[in-house]
């Protein structure tokens, strides 16, 4: 009787498939079509490009403030490629390879950060939900999701992001025990980048990883090399798979780094040291990927050339944008404008119209126009 | 009121079967002031959710559901633990018309208790209406009795934009009031006037209508004053026009509620009623609420809430200012 | 590489010293001071007794809604005993014989549940937080008075009690994972009494045990069996004695059971069987540690009567309570009072001496006065 | 004002061991605008905490902290994330005074970024005092400039009761002022008059002070017309004095905010005015505010917000009334 151990007990497992000295365990490599290898890789080039584009659109003032994806880009397409198209895409903020995967277009990504509410909105068809900016409150609508489509008896699975300064949020707590007491078709997709801001893990937790918090609601976890495309999808397909099943949710914890600034509003330098950084550039998800594709003689030419105008184009399209409609603010705060609101709106318009010393207040910004240096001005 | 609102529920979860209820201890148990009571075993354990014990969680999945197309009515067991909620309410439901451009929206009624009268413990006596007032995209409704109970939570339920609304306990039992066997709503934002008089105007909702009801009858009886009682129903969106038009009629306005003063309902109200009528204005618009005071105990909560005594001295004042 | 297993793996232990069969494992067995066991003994029976006493007083409209402790009572004895009276507890609402035993009077209790602040005061030189109504938010709570006593250097240990219900919030898992990153002495007491109101542990979290949410947090997590006040007890000393040696935070889960209502406006029998109650009836602590006591010859007489007539005086004294000056609501929001509290003051001072009309306003229900039928106004 | 602000930090934490700061990126980064730059180097990682990313957890442990007699300051990296711990706010660091009768209090300072003007995403443009402001036991704070910023927060530090302290993100770096060498404080709950005039009086705070101030300007210069203008200061609670005797003189007024308007903290200012000097208005009090509508992007922003020619507009139209 006196002091049992109970039965289970725990453990987690870490998966890694193609590490970064190119070595593959063959055996657990995922049999993936030519086609797919290749889109693949195109979508973590696009996050590449399309990260270090936005970095200069913000330095020019043309975007606010953005944070950028490098080092995550593993992380992100191998989890989100194990998704179908009628299954649910919940993102954090800092999912731009996988959103662009999920099908919106760079242009709306670009008018999201440059402050444009147009940039939120999913097209009719998409399963996504928008960009949600405080952390972890995400999570708890996708477990919503998959209780509704467990509900409406369709076969739709949810794929959640979050950091892992997110799971110290009362939020991630809530989520992951609903999830688990209601058994719903959720698979969290935990991006470890090392750092929350300036907080390093250890400084976020005191558990060892992110995946043993799974035990805590008698769920799946599992901790894999989150700069090994190939790991991450294997995990992501088999969370997937085992959600479709109705064997409920798993946390998937990918051990990953982010090499650039959190923000373009940060300056890493205050807090980390760059032979830490230098280190992780040797476990880069994308050199390690080309070579596997190269040495499977999978590797295109030209896809950053095509990769580089598909973005050029998206940022012409942008700076196309009409200067934003001052009076569309009133338009979806409710389903019918209350009478105060239509007071209102007719009150800015009468101001806009009559152009009576409207001041700045008449002429927003339009993107593109006013150049200014928008890192020190953003967040200092 | 309580079967009123079970009533309400009951039937909106008959016509739609995107209505499905979700909280703690709103299943098996019926809620802890049965509200719920019976919903379980009509419609599923699925459709009608024991939930955990979080209220983030309660909003935050709750949101999801809406997100997918689902009407959800959630329960907080006490307006005093909504604000554990609070981020999930204003950060998201609140918004996701508005960051989504439209593509999505949270139908969804969020349900709690407020308010004193019970002889209860800290944190389930009160009043926080204006925390949710001040948030755009929200509405926010208090009936004032069994029959604008169901008629709105019909009403809220149908509403395509999320609605709180708060329920008075010390409602819950007291007030009794016919109620039409057919299914009825009444339009969110839309106050009623229920007594019409020429010399004042009493504002109040929720559990204050009554108070101001009977202040009506003492300054008619005592004083030969006609007064105008203004249920407001919905406290946000205010309807301002049934307001300002009352008091550009009587001059004179006296508002209720059980929210302590400061930074509070009243004073919205107070300054939409001089921005609507100012020239008509005979005297100041007082307010009779709680003091600016935290959680005061139930052997002292009749002094701290407005009643029938206080509002129509208060009146008499305006009259004589 | 592959699916490897991380290192450590993890366990939860389970801890049990007198069983509700009465066996003993002596190998385990505390080396308690027959006064100590005494003094435990009658903490428990004061537990119970007042208990039943505050039962009636609820049902005469002499207080108001009330939680009672029955069935708990080795739970929270059994680990309040392990502290000194520098280190710090910190109750929720539900603690009433730990709270006795750190010195709470009981009519200051009564106050309380009757409606007066005045109940919510601990004396001067008393290191315990009042009651918290709202659940699981004085965890994070315990966590700063733990760091503070370490910033201060203070060798202090700070005990928190919260449900199993409340393990579900958010503020559960934030304060956890605080302390586990601070590392600081508290003793995390949880009261699995496998319902909350009419929610079953089952419903509350898929995990198996509270213990094992430990895990998560990097915390030592022990399951004991919360009926059994010496294996309690022992886990607390433990866990306490870890804390005061630097050694950091401890969750400890107490299996045990609602015996009664949670509180006086509950109905238990719309949501739990009768078996079950009769079930956990036969492992009630009382009876065993009574059992146990007699065997060690240490059973003494009268203690009921003694209990008895305390908890009669002490109802006397709050009986005896001068109605509540409505004015007391002022004096402590803010250090100073400020002009609008000071008009409001002296508005309702003028309305209350003038006694004009002044109505049900200026008679609040003094305690005892106009007795109701509690349960239904109270709750339904 | 970010200078001023981590001077006042730097001094009361040299001044008082008890003090210390705790929030999300406050140390080694030294907060994400850099109020609390090299103090986690000067006093060290116990005292200056970097936590980890749970709000709730930031306030509810700095209440345990000042339960034990420190003084925690946290920040809250943005307004808009201080929802998340709203319950521990008004549960709990308003409360314990009450609740505990005097036994205990949390003498602690939760300092925030609010509002809007550079060009952030959303939850980092919001303007939230209104939700504080209407709390019993707290103290709501909004200095205008370097010079109140440092006196504020340094009185704050000292307040025995929990302080909620706004920095707008506008003045972070656009404000520039002298301040002196020696720690300087200035009472909470004191308004300033910072302009004298008999005409009319403006009232505002924060970032919007600047847009008073210039909108008296344009007044001034192009009609002639003498503004009083009222720096609150201090939101709540309210030196209702200083504004009645300043709208007593004037008999008009006009109230600024970037808050929304309804239910905001305009209304209250209104509302005491009517109660305060009705008989000396000459005009409805008008409210210059944010428009009742979610977030609405940067792009947008300008129009939603407060500027001085709206100012200027609705003070000619009470000038007129
Ligand atoms: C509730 C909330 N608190 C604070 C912030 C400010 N903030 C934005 S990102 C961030 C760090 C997030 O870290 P992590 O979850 O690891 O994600 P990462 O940025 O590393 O992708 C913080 C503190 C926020 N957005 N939301
Ligand atoms: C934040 C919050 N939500 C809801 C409630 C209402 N409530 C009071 S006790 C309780 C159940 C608590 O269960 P548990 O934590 O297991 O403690 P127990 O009552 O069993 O001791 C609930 C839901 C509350 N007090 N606080
Ligand atoms: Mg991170
Ligand atoms: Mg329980």
């Amino acid at each position: 009787m006196p002091r049992l151990i109970l039965e289970p007990r725990f453990h987690v497992e870490y998966l890694s498939i193609l590490d970064s000295e190119g070595n593959l365990d063959a055996s657990l490599e995922p049999k993936l079509p030519p086609g797919d290898l290749k889109a693949l890789y195109r979508a973590m080039v696009l996050g590449r490009r399309l990260d270090e584009r936005m970095v200069r659109l913000q330095r020019q003032g043309r975007i606010g403030t953005f944070a950028p994806i490098k080092g995550q880009e593993a992380s992100q397409m191998g989890s989100v490629f194990a998704l179908r198209p009628t299954d649910w895409m919940v993102p954090s903020f800092r999912e731009t390879a996988a959103m662009i995967w999920r099908g919106w277009p760079i242009e709306k990504i670009l008018l999201f950060f440059a402050g444009y509410v147009e940039g939120g909105q999913p097209a009719p068809d998409q399963h996504d939900l928008p960009i949600t900016i405080p952390v972890g409150t995400q999570l708890p609508h996708a477990v919503g999701l998959a209780y509704a489509a467990q509900y409406r008896g369709d076969d739709a699975v949810v794929m959640a992001y979050f950091g892992d300064g997110a799971t110290s949020e009362g939020d991630f707590h809530e989520a992951l025990n609903f999830a688990g007491v209601w058994h719903v078709p959720v698979v969290f997709i935990c991006q470890n980048n090392q750092w929350a801001i300036s907080v390093p893990l250890k400084k976020q937790t005191h558990s060892k990883t992110i995946a043993q918090k799974a035990l805590a609601y008698g769920l799946p976890g599992i901790q894999v090399d989150g700069n090994d495309v190939l790991a991450v999808y294997v995990a992501a397909r088999e969370a997937v798979e085992r959600a479709h099943a109705g064997e409920g949710p798993t946390l998937i914890e990918c051990v990953t780094y982010r090499l650039g600034v959190h923000t373009t509003a940060d300056d890493p330098t205050k807090y980390r040291a760059q032979e830490e950084v230098a280190a992780w550039e040797q476990k880069d998800p994308l050199t390690r990927f080309r070579a596997h594709l190269e040495k499977k003689d999978l590797l295109e030419d030209g896809v950053e050339q095509r990769v580089d105008e598909e973005i050029a184009e998206a940022v012409r399209r942008f700076e196309a944008t009409p200067p934003a409609d001052p009076l569309a603010v009133f338009d979806h705060v409710y389903a019918e404008m209350p009478p105060h609101l239509r007071a209102q709106r007719e009150d800015l318009a009468r101001w806009l119209r009559e152009g009576a010393a409207p001041g700045p207040a008449a002429t927003p910004t339009p993107p593109g126009a006013t150049p200014m240096r928008g890192q020190r001005l953003t967040r200092r | 009121m309580v079967k009123a609102l079970n009533l309400a529920l009951l039937q909106e979860m008959e016509r739609d079967p995107d209505v499905l209820i979700l909280g703690e201890d709103v299943g098996v148990d019926g809620g802890v002031f049965r509200v719920t009571d019976d919903l379980q075993r009509k419609f599923g354990s699925q459709r009608v959710i024991d939930s955990p014990l979080a209220e983030a969680a309660i909003i935050g999945t709750a949101v999801g559901m809406a997100l997918y197309g689902l009407k959800p009515v959630c329960e907080i067991q006490f307006s005093g633990f909504a604000f554990q909620c609070f981020h999930q309410i204003e950060n998201h439901a609140a918004r996701y018309r508005m960051r989504s451009q439209g593509r999505f929206h949270c139908q969804m009624v969020i349900r709690m208790p407020y308010g004193g009268g019970v002889r209860a413990l800290e944190h389930h006596t009160e009043s926080e209406e204006q925390f949710y007032a001040h948030v755009p995209g929200l509405k926010m409704v208090i009936p004032s009795g069994p029959r604008t109970a169901r008629a709105l939570l019909t009403s809220a339920i149908r509403d395509p934009d999320p609605v709180i609304f708060f329920e008075s306990k010390a409602l819950y039992h007291a007030a009794k009031e016919e109620i039409p066997e057919e299914s009825e709503s009444f339009p969110i934002g839309r106050a009623q006037v229920v007594r019409e008089g020429r010399d004042l105007t009493l504002v109040a909702y929720g559990a204050m209508l009554r108070v101001a009801r009977e202040a009506a009858d003492v300054l008619q009886a005592e004083d030969g004053v006609e007064t105008d009682v203004v249920d407001l129903l919905t406290i946000a969106p205010l309807d301002r026009e049934t307001i300002v038009t009352s008091v550009g009629k009587t001059g004179r306005a006296v508002v209720i509620h059980e929210a302590p003063k400061s930074f509070g309902p009243g004073a919205e109200i107070a300054a939409s009623i001089m921005e609507g009528t100012f020239l008509h204005l005979e005297a100041p618009v007082r307010r009779v609420t709680a003091h600016d005071v935290s959680f005061v105990g139930f052997a002292r909560e009749k002094a701290n809430v407005p009643d029938v005594a206080r509002v129509v001295a208060a009146a008499r004042e305006t009259l004589a200012f």
